[in-house]
Parts: structure tokens; C-alpha cells; sequence
């Protein structure tokens, strides 16, 4: 599966450069730690994240395509985006333009006119954390960690697009994010609303939305006692940590969870120092959290495997 | 299923068609297609098929023959691998196909008209969608005619008569 | 039948290497007997005859013409017409007449191609002015003719009827020899056999044999096989399952895969492609990518199976083409790769 | 050839055929074909005078081949085959060209191809005719012992109907004891009859049954032989307990100081020992020593039991023992495995604690269960206020299995009765359609309707214990799309069970394997024909029986295995069985020993014998699949009614419009001078 040399082409996003720089941070640095190379697509252009799909089709799927014709003239076989929703916006033109004819040589004739083509299937588009998980393994992530989030409560946040809509992992409910924080030594809570939407653009346009949507995985994580929400996305990273407060204010709670991209994490378990892990650019601060690493976790099961005698036996975990 | 005129997707057609000869296992597909037959799913009148208990009957023998005879292109269908009512005779059929693709693509024969697929009794589309694909496919490919192919006679320049010919 | 109450005999040698002929003399000392029971009348490699000796014979007069080679001109066919009609009993004598052998080879191709290969193409070709010949020559002496060459090489019994057919490349003298002695004894099979076994090469073959699973295929290059093992048990592609026995089976007991000179077994209608189907079925694989993984370690599948009987098998020859109202042969690497959604 | 006399049979199949395809014309076209003698279409020719037409044929035309187009051989080849017998024609002397499911039925849209391809078909059958040869079929004796694999509840019926018909089986069964699934229910629906009560006699019965050979903690590794004759090696696992010496008293269990999850018997809900007996009915009552979970053979010290024993009896070094069982016929019934619920985590089996499944409630429900019968949460005390039920867990779902698990909808009205019997929580249960489609059903669904449970239409999105609004804390919120209503609900209630699809056994593929038999794309074991024959398979002399061939509840359980032993006990008292002539014969004169064909037969019917150096099939194992003789190089295997020149006529005949012949050039060849 792996690159033959470990290098790959990175489709870098609007997000990675600005909001979500602690993302690109972190994880140029646990490329470096792991020996893998991420080529930057030049001259790439914007996604069209989610709302250029719902406006005008041809144009968005045409613009995708660019960065898709750039990328395979840089002969790699793999296209990795680290933000959910530019990984599937590469992912569905690519995918829908070999599943549909028309719609290939629609959006060829378009690029033809800025002297580009694509041929769909040429690339494999992956999201970061499949080629952390897959091309690397959580073996080999395990052997890299000095410092073990010991102690730590995460809770694996996935976002509603990394495993949609064609994916190998389970897209109610996967587990390759809890399996790689676990390889990190950290303690995974379950989060039943790991797959469920943080409101995406729903801040701009309908707050009420937005902020319930927000209010139910907090309170989640919290349920949970998670010490930290770990995100793939710099969407959910920027809407869980930037309208927190809000949500604080609106229905009276008091939620402090820190919202940190999995990379970050990555790069603290290999001993990487925080300030080369962006860490201080969150709003909702990480400090509190991070002191936990390290420490024996006190135990506090929700639901106590034998309370008394009477009680049932649950079935094991399925392996 | 309307009548189609073959010449739009080949000209060499005219006013004639495709002509699949077909291998059906008794016990998967032969049943399949009794199955589209009963479900009345349409398809094109193009396949001819034989019933053989197994794929695994299937002998290139019949393929090269039926494509002599005049076929345009095989189809041998069976069970799904794993689901062989004699356990495996689909796999010997999946060998020799992919043999004599080989083979006859030497005679240059278009390996797409030789063809092996699967449809269990119960998959009466599969089947259906199966003649479909395949008739498409020879559709595009254009007659075979083996018959131009070996009654081929002619010298390459003119000979003499026949009684002049010198052995000097 | 002659004056001297001997039966006639002719001996022709049409599209072959001469192989042929020299085995006729292989029976050794038998050939006395041939000289002393036939009145030979036509054996151009030997003896001096002319065509017109074979036209002034009445139809029929001759009782029995051994043709060797197969029909690859005009000349061929215009001979295996006129001895035809001259023979009482036409046998096939030997691979290239029976099943087109090695000149069948050139069934691949088309004369095109040939002709651009042998007097342009070829490492060894020298012919600065690029002269390909031509049926008819004018020269200040008068009119030269060649007899014009085929598109497609044929077996003798495609061409004229045949009563018997001796395969081999060339025929064991055995059955030469027992052939003779059927003639000479009058107690002929019925027309249409083929005077040799119903069995195959194995039958033969000294060697040991196992069940079959092949995971790849060796070229006689790549290993030295076990003298006592059966070859293809050993990965080393052998005809000899299929084809006719007859020759002692002489190449597998030289550590060699039987080539399948002797032509198919009695009663099979293509000998390749009962090597396809019988090799097929013993692949160790269960997959498309494993079956082409071990196919791929044998290269040339038509050259190995249809080697001996191209121009007899069912397709007789590659596919022809119409082009600016010639046949040609499609070129083979313009036959497409398999499509990979289409494989299995 | 001498001159052949075929007859030519065009079926109208009222307006099926003669609908689409011009019979008429095809009927004067078949009559000029070579060696055809008569030509006729008919109405309905499968009709009684439509048979006695080809009757009188025979008989007044001297026909020697028949062919009769009409539909598909699968539905009416042995009705035509008994009427060419009747007249005094080898019935294999008869072929069916198939212009109705073939032809008419798929391409009514054009009528003039479909019309072309019906002669197509017709010339390629009458080609094949005559090159069909007259076949007998041969007999073997049949050995009266029968096996029956899987004590169950399809087992045990189908094993006592044989021995009370006087005839000696073998039952073997894996686990300790027998009894399957149902000695695990409570009640059975509709009527709500004990389970324990119904099963406990016959398997009592089984056990002591002189003409049965109970195997329990058993397996079957190796089977050979054909029908009547099958040779089979069973492994008896070793008990480590001498049952000459058990008396079954229990003292053992009592001092076993190993408690393990009973995975089995009480489904994950419950412990046992390590020596174990799994239920207090257990039939044979010996008990076990869980190998992998006893603390002597883990460490080496403990031998409580055998302290204890009062006989003497615990024997820790026994060993497996290999028994060669020979038996006429073999009855499969393997049962069912429950979906594994975990597979669907939006469901949270295995996560939220209170999530359960069908069968841990079947468990819970039964009076003898870890609970006394008390519907509890899994704090093993608190009684639910409310419960849910989710129907189609695993099943009718294509992401999981498509299949309708047909006995899911029932069991859920049977445990939305029980909780409201056994508790005061509002039920409510989850569906897509209920089926409850056979005698009685509906009737309970309507009582327990009236009972007062809530039917919610929908297939369930997610359980989950997230609380999103008051009221749901602490709570399992069960999300649905109620489609009745048109609306997303959120119904909080404290309990789940999970309707768990049944499966087939996870080792089906390898049974089957073992057994010759066929299984289907979801792993059912195939039987021979899904409507007429849903009890014999493809390999003669094997029946199936119960969940195996599909799931299905009690009552069709038990019929299926009274049925398969019926099947048994006629070729029993037929005394021998015949064996269908479409076999492949190898011509051992002309053999050259390749051995190609060796190991292609999935049988092992072909044999190589080293002197003379010849391959042999032997035709009570060969079942006429035709592979070897495709295979063969030097063509000498002959596949009988399927022979090579039977089907290159076919081919012939199916392109008689296509074809040029095969033109041998033997004319003066014409040199061309143009």
C-alpha cells in the first residue's frame, strides 16, 4: 500500500496556512519524525469546500479537477489532503468522474482550455489520517512514542466526511482514530457522536443550528470526562474550539474541553516540543490538559462490570 | 427490449446482429436465465445458449468452434467462485478462459469476445445484465466472419495458368 | 499397374524441408524391397522425372503417391492436383502434408508481412534494390514465371482428397515401413486413418508421473529437469499429453518436452485446444491474478499448443482483415491487451 | 449414421410461447431439417394429449430421437423423458430446446428474433439428438445405518424417525450435549409451550433410543464414499471423564473452583465451571472438563473433581478417540449461528450495558436462566421501565445480510409479550414489516397488540446513551425514523434487545466442503431445487435439515427433518439406489496415464492404477460434472449425454444460419489470375 520511497502529494487547502496552522505545523513534523515526504501541489486552488458543490456543479467539480490534473503531473500515486472536506471533494470528482462519462469529458473540455487534463483513477486521494494509519500502522507509530499520553482522556472526534462516502473503515462508527490514540498510550473514551456534524457553515448561517450541534458533542465529551477532543479537521477543530464560549453563553453551561488537531497529539507522543506543535493557538487553552500526561488515571468506570453478584457478564469487545 | 440496429454501433453489421454462442452450468446460471426468462427481463436476442451440467464441461474445443462456425463471440457462464455445485469446476473454467483468451488473442481474436462470468439461480439480472454487457461488447468489436478469414485463396500477384507453371 | 505387374508409386516433396524424403530412406535396407515391389514412376529428389512423365500417365495409373510438404503455392497445389488425379491412393505423408508443420507456422502472418520480413526486414537480408519476386519477369531472353505464394499455408487434405494420413516430423520409419508392407499386402484400413497409434506420447514415455499442479511454467532454459520425473510435473511445458504416440517418445528421452509432431490424438478435432484445456485445468490457482501470474510464465501459448497444426486446427490461420480490398493478417501486437475489468 | 427418425415438438404453451414466437412456421421449418420425420406444434405439449402425441409418434413413426421445444428442461424434462420410456424409446434418447424462458419470455419485444433464435435452438437440439446415445442408470446397494450431523432439534427429529422405523443411526453432535437453539428458549411462540418441556422427552428418547449411536462431543473430519456407501471418520473429544464410571451426580461441578462466561449455553449471559455439565437436562449427562479454561491443565495443580468424585471417574489423560462409522446416507443439520450483534456498534451491543440480545434475553426470560427468569438490566437487579425491541438486526440489510431471518418478527412479539407479562415497562418495538405468516401468527401478533406493546415502523438509526434533552439522562435513547408518522423520534427507554439475524454457522463453507455440498451466496447449505426438492443436495445420499438450509423456526425445523428422514428411509427400504448415467467413462485402452485428469475431480472419483498405468473412474462416486472429460488431452474420457460430439453438433445446429461449414478446399483449387 505504502509509497514505494514514503513521498507523497500534498493537497495543502485554504485552511492550513491560516486557521489550522498548528495542523500543518504538527504534522510536517511527524512526517519529519516518520521519514515521510509530502510534495506540495503547486499552484493549487481552492476546494470549494461545501457550498461551490451546492451552487453551480461543472465549475466546482472543474476546479477540483485542476488540483487533481496538477497533482498527477507531480508522478506520485497518492493525493493526501489533511482538511475532511478537501480530502472528499478530491476524492468525489475523482471517483464521480470515473463513474460517469459525461462528466469526465465535461470537465476535461474545461480544463482542456487552461491546457489541462485528468484522467480519473490516475490518483488514489487519501485524508492524512489513512496514510498514518494504513501506510504506517499503529505499530510502527507505537515505536516512535517517548513520552506516552498517559493518563490523558480522549475523545476521538472524526467529523461527518473523512469516512464518507466511499470508505474502508465502518462510517457509523470507526475506530481507527481510537486505535491510533490508544498506540500514543493515551486512555479513549467512547464518544458515541464521533461521526455526528459540528455544524460546518451552519455558524454563518444559522447559529441556532450550529449551536446545538456543538452543545451535543461537548456534552458528550464531557459525559465521557474526556480531558481533550481530538479532531481530523480543521472545520471541526475551528467550530469546537472558536464557538465554545458561545455555546457557553447560549445554554448556560461551562464547558472548557480543548480541541486539538490528532497530529498535535502525534507529535507530543514523540517527544516533539508543544511549540513546534502549535500548540497555544487554540482558543479554549490546552495547558490544564496536558499537565494530566504522565499521570495513572484515576479509574472511573461509568458502568461497574460487577456491581454485586448478581450482575450479568457483558460481552467482550469484538476483536 | 426494442429492436436494435447494430450497424450504428459497428457499420460491418448491415442488417444482421451479433451471435453469441452460450455455456450455461445446469444448476447456477442455465437457472438464472430460466429465471429472467420467468421474471420477464428483456434482453437481446443474440445468445444461443447450450446447457453443460459444469463450467468445468467447458472445452476450448467448443469456444473454437462455435467462433469457426460463424459466432461472433462465447460466453460461458457458472456459479460464483466458492459456489460450485460440484465445488470447483468454475475454477477450471476460470483457467482454461483465461488460457485461451491468451491463445486466440494470438489469432487475433479480441479476447472480449470470449467471456466468463458468474450469475447464481437466484441472480436472473445478473444474467440478463450479463447478455446485455456482452452484446455491447461484440456490438462494438464487429462481426468475426471466420469464414473471409479462412476461405482465403487468392495469391499475392497474378500466377499463370495453372498448366504453365515451369519446373525447370 | 505395370507391365512388370508392379504397383506405381510417386514420391512428392511439396512445402517441407526434405526431412520427409530422407526418412523414406530411413527403412534401410527396405528400400530394396520398395525398389523391388513398386515401379517407381515420379521421385524428382531422387530420380529424374520430369511433370509432363506424371501428365502422359492415365488418371488413375499410378497406385499410390506419398506426398511430403504442405500446400503453400501454386505450384504445390497444381502438383497435389495432378498426382491426385493421376494416384489411385493419396497419403498424406508426414507432418507438413498431414497438418501443416512448420511452413503452417507462417498461418501467424500473411504474405505482406512475409514478403517484408524475407527480402527487406531480415538481419541477413541483402538486396540493396529491394526486389521482391514477382510471378512474371520479363528479361530480354523472354518471360520469366514463379508460381504465386499463398496467404495462407494448407494442409494436403484441405486442398485434394487424401485416403491416408502418416504424421510425424518426420514419420518414424516404423510406420513408413508399416505402411509399405500395407500396401504391398493389400490390407489397407479403410480410407480416411491415420497409420499410426490411438494413444499418446505418455503412453511411451518411460517417465514418472503424479497428479498435476503446475505453479509455473520453466523454460527448457531456466532448469535442468530430472531425467526420471515427468517434465510437466516439473513445470517443463511437454505436448506429449497430447499428442499421437508413435514416435517412442523420442524428445522426452532427451530431457526434451515432446513438441506434438505426431499431430493430436485419434478422433480430436484441435490438438491445441485440448493442450489448453487439459494445461488449464492443472494451474495451481484460484484467483484471476494467480492464474495470469502463472500463464504469464508461458509465453507464446498459440506457437507452444498449435506449434505442428496451425493450418489444420479449427481456425486454421490468424484473423484477416479486408484493407483496400486485400486480406491482411492483423499485425499481433495490435491485439489489444485484456481489458483488466474483464479478466475474470 | 443410420438414418435417424427425430420428432419435432413445438409447444405454444397456450399464448407463452405462441405469443411470441411463430410457431407455426417454426413447426414447417423443423420438418425440412435432415433426419427430421415429423414436425407438430401443440397447444400445451407437457398436457396429457400433448404427451400421448409423441407416444403415438414413437410407436406409429418408429421416431428414434425426440426433441420437444418448449420451456425450460428444470420444469418439465422427466415429464417428456417418462413419456418417450412409456412408448419404448430410451428416455435419454429425448432433448428439450428451451423457446419459452430462453426466447419467448425474454424478448417479446421482437418477435421475428425471437422467432430466429427458437429455430436457432430447435436445429441446435435436433443436431444433439442425434447424437445422443441410450443410458440405463446402474444400482449400488445401499448400507441401512444412517448418519445425522447436529443434535438439535432438526437432528434429534430426524434421527428418532429413523431409529423408530427400526434402522440404526448415528447421531453426532459437537457440543456436550444435545439439543441446539431451542434447549436454550423459554417459550415458543405462538402458543407459548414450554421449550424445555417439548424437548426434553425426545432428547431423553434420543438418548436411549437402542437403535441410536449418540456421539455427543463429537466431529466428522473425513467423509468418502458415494450414496450408500459412505465411509465417515468421526473425532469423540476427549471428556477427560469416564462416563462407564459417571453417575452424573454433579458433585464435581459443585467443587469447580473455574468459573468461566458460558458463551454457549447461556449466550454470554451466565457462568459455568470448567468441568461442566451445560444445562440440568443435558442429554448425555456426563459432564466435561473445559480443557482451556480447567486450572490443572492450565497449572498444573487443582484436581478438585477428581477429589471428589465419588466414582472415580475423572480421567485426565484420556484421549480423543477416531471412530470409522459406514453408513448409507448422511442427514446434515449444523443449525444456525446468531449474527454477532457487536458488528453494528451504532447498535451499541457490547458498549452500552444494557443493550441485549435475542438470545441473552431467551436466557434471561427462562426460569432455569442466570436471572430465575427476571427481566433485568445488567446490574443483574433493576426491572426496566421501558424496553425496546429492534427488529431486522443483521438481517434484511445489505450491509450485513439481505436475507429475512423469518423468525426474528415472531420471537420479538413472543418477548413484547413476556416483558409485559413479567414487568410493568412499556415495550416498544421496532419494525419494518411484521411477518408473521403462518398458522396462528397473525392471531398472536394481534393479541399481543392488545397487550398494549408499541409498534414503531422504522429501522432503528442508533442506540445511544448520549442525552440530548431532559428526560433522556441516564437513558438509552433508541433514534428512529417512525415512517407512519413521517417524523425522527428519540424514544428513551432503559432496556435494548436485538432481534440478531440467523447466520449461517460460521464453519458452513468448511461442512460443506467436507460433505460435497453446495452452499449459498450467504452460506446456506443448497438444496437440490428450492421449491421440489428443499431436502436432498446436489451429492446423492445427503439430506438437509433445519436452520442450516435457511433459517426457519420450530415447526418448519421439525418438518424438515421428519422429511429428510423419509427421504432416508425410501432408499433404505429400496435396498439399492440408482446412480443418473450422466457419468464420465474412461476409455482404459486408450489411456495414456497422464494423469491430467488426477486431481481435478472434487470427488476423488478417478483413480490411476499403476499397472497398466491407467486413470479409472469409478462411477458411484463420479456425479457427471464433465470436468475431467474437458480436461483430458488425448480425449478418451467420455462424458455420458454430454459427449464432445454431442455438443459440437449442438453447436453446429445453433448456427446453422451463420455457419459456412467447413469447406475441406478438396475442388481443384481455383488459382486466381485476375
Amino acid at each position: 500500500m505504502s509509497q514505494p520511497n514514503g513521498t507523497y502529494a500534498f493537497y495543502p487547502g485554504c485552511s492550513m496556512g491560516v486557521s489550522a496552522r498548528a495542523y500543518d505545523q504538527s504534522f510536517r513534523r511527524v512526517a519529519e519524525v516518520l521519514g515521510l515526504e509530502f510534495q506540495d501541489v503547486d499552484d493549487w486552488n481552492c476546494c470549494g469546500a461545501t457550498e461551490y458543490f451546492t451552487l453551480n456543479r461543472l465549475p466546482a467539480y472543474s476546479l477540483v479537477a485542476r488540483n487533481l490534473s496538477l497533482a498527477a503531473g507531480m508522478g506520485k500515486e497518492d493525493l493526501v489532503a489533511a482538511c475532511s472536506a478537501c480530502y472528499l471533494n478530491l476524492h468525489k470528482t475523482d471517483s464521480y468522474m470515473g463513474k460517469y462519462p459525461d462528466l469526465n469529458e465535461k470537465v476535461n473540455r474545461a480544463l482542456a482550455a487552461g491546457g489541462l487534463h485528468y484522467d480519473p483513477g490516475t490518483l488514489r486521494v487519501r485524508h492524512l489520517l489513512d496514510v498514518l494509519v494504513e501506510d504506517i500502522g499503529y505499530e510502527a507509530i507505537g515505536e516512535h512514542v517517548t513520552q506516552p499520553l498517559k493518563g490523558l482522556r480522549v475523545a476521538p472526534y472524526y467529523g461527518c466526511l473523512v469516512v464518507r462516502p466511499e470508505s474502508n473503515y465502518d462510517p457509523e462508527y470507526p475506530t481507527h482514530l481510537d486505535d491510533l490514540m490508544r498506540a500514543l498510550g493515551a486512555t479513549v473514551v467512547d464518544f458515541p457522536l464521533k461521526t455526528h456534524c459540528c455544524g460546518g457553515h451552519m455558524t454563518q448561517i444559522s447559529e441556532e443550528t450550529a449551536y446545538e450541534l456543538l452543545r451535543r458533542l461537548l456534552a458528550n465529551a464531557a459525559e465521557y470526562n474526556a480531558d481533550v477532543i481530538v479532531t481530523v479537521c480543521p472545520m471541526c477543530q475551528l467550530n469546537l474550539d472558536a464557538y465554545q464560549s458561545e455555546v457557553n453563553r447560549v445554554f448556560g453551561t461551562d464547558y472548557h474541553i480543548p480541541i486539538l488537531f490528532f497530529t498535535q497529539l502525534i507529535g507530543l507522543a514523540f517527544g516533539v516540543a508543544a511549540e513546534d506543535l502549535g500548540f497555544g493557538a487554540e482558543i479554549v487553552p490546552a495547558d490544564e490538559a496536558l499537565k494530566k500526561i504522565g499521570q495513572e488515571e484515576a479509574p472511573k468506570p461509568r458502568t461497574p462490570r460487577r456491581r454485586d453478584k448478581k450482575a450479568l457478564p457483558m460481552p467482550p469487545p469484538l476483536s | 427490449m426494442p429492436k436494435q440496429d447494430y450497424s450504428e454501433l459497428n457499420p460491418l453489421w448491415g442488417d444482421r446482429g451479433p451471435v453469441i454462442v452460450g455455456f450455461l452450468c445446469n444448476w447456477c446460471s442455465y437457472r438464472a436465465a430460466d429465471l429472467a426468462g420467468t421474471s420477464r427481463f428483456g434482453y437481446p436476442a443474440t445468445l444461443r445458449d447450450i446447457r453443460i451440467m459444469c463450467t468445468g464441461r467447458f472445452d476450448p474445443t467448443f469456444a473454437i468452434k462455435a467462433l469457426r462456425d460463424g459466432a461472433d463471440g462465447i460466453l460461458i457462464m457458472g456459479c460464483h467462485p466458492g459456489q460450485c455445485h460440484y465445488q470447483e469446476g468454475n475454477y477450471k473454467a476460470m483457467r482454461r478462459v483465461a488460457l485461451l483468451r491468451r491463445t486466440l488473442a494470438q489469432l487475433g481474436v479480441h479476447p472480449d469476445r470470449i467471456q466468463l462470468a458468474w450469475a447464481s439461480a437466484a441472480e436472473g439480472t445478473t444474467f440478463t445484465q450479463t447478455v446485455m454487457r456482452m452484446t455491447e461488447t461484440i456490438a462494438k468489436l464487429g462481426p468475426l466472419q471466420w469464414r473471409d478469414t479462412v476461405s482465403d485463396l487468392a495469391p499475392r500477384t497474378p500466377a499463370p495458368e495453372a498448366e504453365e507453371v515451369s519446373h525447370g | 499397374m505395370a507391365e512388370n505387374g508392379k504397383p506405381k508409386l510417386a514420391l512428392y516433396w511439396a512445402a517441407s524441408c526434405g526431412g520427409c524424403e530422407i526418412s523414406v530412406l530411413a527403412i534401410h535396407e527396405k528400400i530394396l524391397d520398395v525398389a523391388e515391389a513398386f515401379d517407381i514412376v515420379f521421385w524428382p529428389c531422387v530420380m529424374d522425372f520430369k511433370v509432363s512423365d506424371v501428365e502422359a500417365l492415365e488418371d488413375g495409373e499410378i497406385d499410390v503417391c506419398l506426398f511430403n510438404g504442405a500446400i503453400r503455392t501454386d505450384e504445390n497445389a497444381h502438383m497435389a492436383h495432378l498426382l491426385r488425379r493421376k494416384s489411385k491412393v493419396m497419403v498424406a505423408y508426414g507432418s507438413c502434408a498431414m497438418e501443416g508443420c512448420m511452413p503452417g507456422l507462417a498461418n501467424f502472418y500473411d504474405r505482406e508481412r512475409i514478403m517484408q520480413f524475407v527480402y527487406h526486414d531480415s538481419p541477413s537480408t541483402d538486396n540493396p534494390d529491394g526486389v521482391e519476386p514477382q510471378t512474371r519477369t520479363e528479361v530480354p531472353e523472354g518471360e520469366l514465371t514463379l508460381p504465386g505464394f499463398w496467404n495462407t499455408v494448407r494442409t494436403l487434405d484441405q486442398i485434394v482428397p487424401v485416403e491416408y494420413f502418416i504424421p510425424g516430423c518426420p514419420p518414424e520409419a516404423k510406420w513408413t515401413e508399416a505402411a509399405i508392407n500395407a500396401i504391398i499386402s493389400g490390407e489397407l484400413p479403410p480410407p480416411g486413418s491415420v497409420i499410426g497409434m490411438d494413444v499418446t506420447v505418455c503412453d511411451e514415455c518411460p517417465r514418472e508421473r503424479s497428479e498435476k499442479k503446475i505453479t509455473r511454467f520453466y523454460r527448457p532454459y531456466e532448469i535442468i529437469p530430472d531425467p526420471d520425473i515427468c517434465l510437466l510435473d516439473q513445470g517443463l511445458f511437454c505436448a506429449g499429453i497430447a499428442t499421437r504416440a508413435g514416435c517412442g517418445a523420442l524428445c522426452p528421452q532427451v530431457n526434451m518436452g515432446c513438441r506434438g509432431c505426431y499431430g493430436p490424438n485419434e478422433g480430436v478435432v484441435d490438438g491445441g485446444a485440448r493442450l489448453i484445456s487439459a494445461i488449464a485445468s492443472v494451474i495451481d490457482a484460484k484467483t484471476p491474478e494467480e492464474i495470469d501470474a502463472v500463464l504469464d510464465t508461458l509465453p507464446d501459448p498459440a506457437g507452444y499448443f498449435y506449434r505442428f497444426t496451425l493450418a489444420r486446427s479449427l481456425m486454421e490461420r490468424t484473423r484477416l482483415e479486408r484493407q483496400n480490398g486485400h486480406k491482411v493478417a492483423r499485425p499481433l501486437e495490435e491485439v489489444p491487451r485484456l481489458d483488466p475489468a474483464l479478466k475474470e | 449414421m443410420t438414418e435417424e427418425k427425430v420428432g419435432v415438438y413445438i409447444c405454444h404453451c397456450g399464448n407463452n410461447i405462441a405469443g411470441t414466437i411463430d410457431v407455426e412456421a417454426v413447426s414447417e421449418w423443423a420438418a425440412t431439417l435432415p433426419h427430421v420425420a415429423v414436425a407438430r406444434d401443440y397447444r400445451f405439449m407437457c398436457s396429457s394429449l400433448g404427451q400421448e402425441l409423441v407416444e403415438q409418434d414413437i410407436k406409429e413413426l418408429g421416431l428414434t430421437r425426440v426433441v420437444v421445444a418448449a420451456c425450460s428442461p428444470h420444469m418439465h424434462e422427466p415429464t417428456f423423458r417418462k413419456a418417450c420410456e412409456r412408448a419404448g424409446l430410451n428416455p435419454y434418447l429425448m432433448e428439450m430446446a428451451n423457446i419459452r424462458e430462453h426466447a419467448s419470455w425474454v424478448h417479446q419485444h421482437d418477435k421475428e428474433a425471437a422467432t430466429e433464435k427458437a429455430k436457432a435452438l430447435i436445429s441446435g437440439a435436433v443436431k444433439r439428438a442425434l447424437e445422443l446415445s441410450p443410458l440405463e442408470p446402474s444400482r449400488v446397494p445401499i448400507q441401512e445405518a444412517t448418519l445425522v450431523v447436529g443434535g438439535g432439534i432438526a437432528g434429534i427429529t430426524t434421527a428418532l424417525e429413523i431409529a423408530d422405523a427400526g434402522h440404526p443411526v448415528y447421531l453426532v453432535e459437537r457440543e456436550p450435549s444435545i439439543g441446539g437453539h431451542m434447549a436454550q428458549l423459554d417459550k415458543t411462540f405462538p402458543t407459548l409451550d414450554c421449550s424445555s418441556c417439548i424437548l426434553t422427552p425426545k432428547m431423553f428418547d434420543t438418548g436411549n433410543h437402542p437403535n441410536i449411536t449418540l456421539l455427543s462431543y463429537s466431529e466428522v473430519e473425513e467423509v468418502s464414499g458415494y450414496v450408500g456407501n459412505f465411509t465417515v471418520r468421526v473425532r469423540k473429544k476427549a471428556r477427560k471423564v469416564n462416563t462407564d464410571l459417571c453417575t452424573g451426580c454433579g458433585e464435581c461441578w459443585s467443587r469447580c473452583p473455574a468459573k468461566v462466561v458460558d458463551t454457549v449455553y447461556e449466550a454470554g449471559l451466565g457462568y459455568r465451571t470448567a468441568i461442566y455439565r451445560p444445562f440440568p437436562q443435558a442429554v448425555p449427562k456426563y459432564p466435561v472438563i473445559d480443557v482451556e479454561n480447567c486450572i490443572y491443565f492450565q497449572k498444573g495443580t487443582c484436581k478438585a473433581c477428581e477429589k471428589f468424585c465419588p466414582t472415580g471417574a475423572i480421567d485426565f489423560e484420556q484421549e480423543d478417540e477416531i471412530l470409522e462409522l459406514e453408513v448409507g446416507n448422511i442427514v446434515l443439520a449444523t443449525g444456525y449461528d446468531l449474527f454477532d450483534a457487536r458488528r453494528i456498534p451504532q447498535y451499541g451491543y457490547g458498549r452500552l450495558a444494557n443493550v441485549f440480545t435475542s438470545l441473552e434475553f431467551e436466557r434471561m426470560v427462562n426460569a432455569a436462566g442466570p436471572t430465575g427468569g427476571k427481566v433485568v438490566l445488567r446490574d443483574g437487579v433493576t426491572e426496566p421501565q421501558s424496553v425496546a425491541i429492534i427488529h431486522c438486526v443483521g438481517s434484511r440489510d445489505k450491509n450485513y445480510n439481505p436475507y429475512c431471518s423469518a423468525t426474528c418478527c415472531m420471537a420479538a412479539l413472543k418477548f413484547g409479550h413476556l416483558v409485559k407479562e413479567k414487568t410493568d415497562a412499556e415495550v416498544y418495538s421496532f419494525y419494518i414489516d411484521v411477518r408473521a405468516a403462518f398458522k396462528d401468527y397473525e392471531e398472536f401478533y394481534n393479541r399481543v397488540l392488545e397487550e398494549g406493546v408499541h409498534f414503531v415502523r422504522g429501522r432503528v438509526a442508533e442506540v445511544t446513551d448520549a442525552a440530548r434533552q431532559p428526560g433522556e439522562e441516564g437513558k438509552l435513547i433508541v433514534q428512529v425514523e417512525d415512517t407512519l408518522i413521517g417524523k425522527q423520534r428519540r424514544i428513551p427507554v432503559d432496556m435494548v434487545i436485538l432481534m440478531a439475524a440467523m447466520e449461517p454457522r460460521a464453519d458452513a463453507e468448511e461442512i460443506a466442503h467436507l460433505f460435497g455440498v453446495g452452499c449459498s451466496a450467504a452460506g446456506f447449505f443448497t438444496e437440490r431445487h428450492p421449491k421440489l426438492d428443499p431436502i436432498a443436495t446436489m451429492s446423492d445420499g445427503i439430506f438437509i435439515a433445519g436452520a442450516c438450509q435457511g433459517p426457519k423456526d420450530i415447526p418448519a425445523t421439525v418438518g424438515q427433518g421428519a422429511a429428510a428422514a423419509a427421504r432416508v428411509l425410501t432408499l433404505i427400504s429400496q435396498g439399492e439406489v440408482e446412480i443418473e448415467p450422466v457419468r464420465a467413462i474412461i476409455d482404459e485402452e486408450r489411456c495414456s496415464g497422464c494423469r491430467i485428469c488426477n486431481n481435478l475431480c472434487p470427488y476423488g472419483a478417478i483413480d490411476y492404477i499403476e499397472d497398466p498405468g491407467v486413470s479409472r473412474v469409478n462411477p458411484a462416486l463420479c456425479k457427471g460434472c464433465g470436468t475431467c472429460v474437458a480436461a483430458c488431452p488425448s480425449q478418451v474420457i467420455t462424458g455420458q449425454h454430454f459427449t464432445f460430439e454431442s455438443i459440437m453438433s449442438q453447436i453446429e445446429g445453433l448456427l446453422y444460419d451463420v455457419s459456412n461449414g467447413h469447406e475441406t478446399y478438396a475442388e481443384p483449387a481455383p488459382l486466381e489470375t485476375a
